[in-house]
């Protein structure tokens, strides 16, 4: 069996949820660069229903031949259907409720999935400060869904992000709602270790699948939060040659 | 109205001014950073969606003291080193900062070119961001009741551009990525545009738009004054650069360095490309 | 997805519908409304900046009972004979009008385009429109004070556009002046779109736009499918049938006899491109 | 000496005027159909520099060869330095403050140079139904200057507007202000009988010159409202070969 990287473990299993999306019509992807970028054009190639790429740079329906190295890479353009401005890709397609599945990641998320990419410590001294929001409060708001793909440890996943850069679930099930957010907020987090889900009755990020060969013990060692387990946990199917064949040529291309 | 880069900002840009050097990875000014940053301009207020390298540059050369940003970082590389220095150690001096989501920024910038007090949007609910800038408040539709998030028009002093081309009367072609480039320029009191190249006529190009000469204040030939970033058609993204900024931005003296041989240390863009050599 | 304009109108269509069949001046969607017309649909509640010769025709022809425009008249020739004729003397029946400014309604479209519930700007002050249309209200700026005018977004059931092209996926490529085509289809629960050409490929033409085929309903193949209007690169503007209209409408039973014969008696546009003679 | 018509009257003289403006750098013209249209490209042949036309069907910067028959018509979009959308051209270039002159006529103009093009008697059963608004109010509220060209008549130059479509003075000095109107406001008001403007002190429109051959009398027996005169009555020039020749030039093109 073929070795695979934890990075690519993480956007194999992306992509086949965006495949599954896909077949059921919600195609519409609100992608950043980095894994949720290479998961939505791995999909674009292993799946018969292709994911639309929507770039946050302008590009509607980009279907670039190569890796994108930046947001604002000619080839987005160049293979676009559209390319629309900044201003109209937040306010026509993002806020109007166009985007199916939006892609958040950042340097903390806690277990209602709030996300944090701001600063670590207090915002006035800020011990690290990090990029910033960027599109995810929006993304966060208006995607009819929300991905989350990140790498899992005990000082990223937290019992409570220091700073809110975008919301999950707030402080739990009804918040949503209360704050009157239209798009319904992350679905799947997807790990290095396992995938979460929010648990229906209370909207905390619950463990429904572990990779091959992970165990709990270890997710529950790389979680800040008293971690917990669907009822019935799965275990995600090894990366095929498939997979890894076409994501590793599209990778070399 | 085509002038030289060092005219322009010699002319257009002053300490204090709050100057937008847009451009979303696609078409950054850079030439125009460094000429700012030649002239030693002081206590400036960068307004951007997307500092990168060049707001690195000014901030550490130390001609900023605000920054109204949505996302400071360097795209598929990491930090900004010298914003991170600012902001964490107030080096070279504290950096105020005003800190939005892209559509709080695009919308400001779309309210600014239009001429309106605010622009509105569904945006930042549930964040942290409201309680730390005090320009995000909120605005309630008299139809609906409805309560949305209300943000105020950004006009700068002076909006700077890259583009791909200009005719000699200063009419601006732009294409491939906008960005929030028209809005920049419309939305700004001043305006400077550096472009590729200086044609007779503006060929039709799909996708281009036009900003016409008589809302810009300046328009300056300089090939590759977008580098690293890109002009399509003319360059690509020098990804290389961007990757190795990280090293040099890293230290405080390989910054300072690196800026008084490359950038205060050569007397114009052209300079500053052989110093550098792309 | 690209279908007949039968189908399309009788799947999309329904009585009682908000309905925007926008273009200004370029691109009226004509063939589109007089399959309106020969599906008798009623009730209908027609929304456009600039309601002309189509509008005339839907209301002389008693499809509908309500309009909100900003502009009613036969450009170059004068009025709109039925829309007066439904104004001052309620035939075929009463006509509710909602009436703007184009900078309102222009402001509606995009309104509804972003999923926002109102739009802003500075309008109406010191007209007596506000005394007669409820739909114009005001919003005080959070940040200045300022008052300005706010407007209720637009969100028709169907908004019906004519274009230049479409590709066998159903994206449509649409060029030369754009009018709130783009904001039309954004706004609307359900699109129409008739074109001129359907291709396996759209070529890059400058100065057009794309509408990909997710956000539209139908594409139907109508070649002249605008006229009297026109479709920049496909045809020119028929102002002879313009001004014919005024003499035309003038009179009801003129009117009807025409509707009758040249609309409701034919089969399909093309039907009605003979029976025009065009 | 040639003959001409009252039409070409209105236009040579509104082609002065704007021959002079854009002299003045005010050059920024924001045209309908008609008249205005025809007095801005006639100026664009007479004048060393040329006004910038720009169209509400958002064609910036139009050079048309012949006089388009609508403000649609093809020839603008292709002569034009830019083509925007509509909500574009009413945002971010009329309402934002980048139009010098607008242009505005109608059915009534009062003497403070409010206009009505909506309906003739009251507005729940008109006597006369007219277009309505278009442009109007926000050329009226956001144009740094405003030329009204209208014949004139007792039946059109009214004490009082049956509908106020556009606002010109309100009711008198003041109410620009008073409504935080940005643009200057009526400052011509060219007639097939005289030029009217603004009285300084009372906003009120009074005759500054008279066309060649035209008396007092004639211009207030086609007045509605207790006409003024200026303390210095100018005579308009007639128009020259020059004016004429081009004028019809363009108009047989």
């Amino acid at each position: 069996m073929t070795e695979y990287t934890t990075d690519e473990l993480m956007i194999v299993n992306a992509a086949r949820h965006l495949g599954a999306l896909a077949a059921a019509d919600k195609s519409r992807c609100f992608v950043g660069i980095g894994l949720p970028s290479t998961a939505a054009n791995l999909a674009r190639r292993l799946y018969p229903i292709e994911p639309v790429l929507i770039y946050e740079s302008g590009c509607i329906g980009s279907k670039p031949a190569r890796l994108p190295l930046s947001i604002g890479d000619g080839e987005l353009a160049e293979t676009s259907d559209a390319v629309v401005s900044v201003p109209e890709i937040f306010a026509y397609w993002l806020q109007a409720g166009r985007i199916d599945i939006g892609f958040l990641s950042g340097a903390q998320l806690d277990k209602y999935a709030n996300i944090n990419s701001t600063v670590i410590g207090s915002y006035e001294s800020p011990k690290t400060r990090l990029p910033g929001a960027g599109g995810a409060p929006e993304i966060a708001a208006s995607a009819g869904a929300v991905m989350v793909i990140m790498r899992q440890s005990a000082r990223a996943f937290v019992e409570r992000c220091d700073f809110r850069t975008s919301i999950g679930f707030g402080d739990g099930k009804g918040d949503r709602e209360r704050f009157g957010l239209r798009g319904g907020g992350p679905k799947w987090v997807i790990t290095d270790l396992a995938v979460m889900e929010p648990d229906s009755a209370t909207c905390e990020l619950v463990v429904v699948a572990l990779h091959p060969g992970v165990t709990r013990e270890q997710v529950v060692a790389a979680t800040g939060w008293a971690l917990r387990f669907a009822d019935e946990v799965a275990t995600t199917a090894e990366p095929t040659e498939n997979e890894l064949g076409t994501l590793r040529s599209l990778q070399a291309a | 109205m085509i002038t030289s880069l060092r005219e322009a900002v010699a002319d257009h840009v002053h300490d204090g001014d709050t100057l937008a050097l847009e451009g979303f990875t696609h078409l950054i000014p850079h030439a125009a950073g460094h000429e700012i940053i030649r002239q030693q301009r002081r206590n400036l207020h960068l307004v951007r969606m997307t500092p990168d390298m060049v707001y690195d540059q000014l901030i550490g050369a130390g001609c900023v003291t605000k920054l109204t940003f949505s996302w400071g970082g360097n795209p598929g590389v990491g930090s900004l080193q010298r914003f991170r220095d600012a902001v964490e150690n107030q080096w070279p001096h504290p950096l105020e900062i005003e800190e939005h989501s892209h559509a709080g920024m695009a919308t400001r910038y779309a309210a600014g070119a239009a001429g309106l007090p605010f622009g509105m949007l569904r945006g930042y609910v549930g964040t942290d961001l409201p309680k730390h800038t005090s320009t995000i408040k909120t605005v309630e539709c008299p139809f609906t009741g409805e309560v949305l998030a209300a943000v105020p028009a950004i006009n700068p002093d002076v909006g700077i551009i890259h583009a791909q081309r200009a005719d000699r009367a200063g009419n601006v072609q732009i294409w491939g990525l906008l960005g929030v480039q028209k809005e920049a320029v419309l939305a700004s009191k001043r305006s400077i545009v550096t472009v590729e190249e200086v044609v007779d006529e503006l060929p039709a190009v799909p996708g281009a738009i036009v900003l016409p000469s008589w809302v810009l204040t300046a328009v300056c030939l300089v090939p590759g004054g977008a580098h690293p970033s890109f002009a399509m058609g003319f360059s690509v993204r020098d990804n290389a650069f961007y990757k190795a900024w990280d090293a040099i931005s890293k230290d405080r003296d390989a910054f300072t360095t690196w800026i008084d041989k490359h950038v205060i240390g050569t007397a114009d863009f052209a300079e500053y490309r052989e110093s550098v050599g792309f």
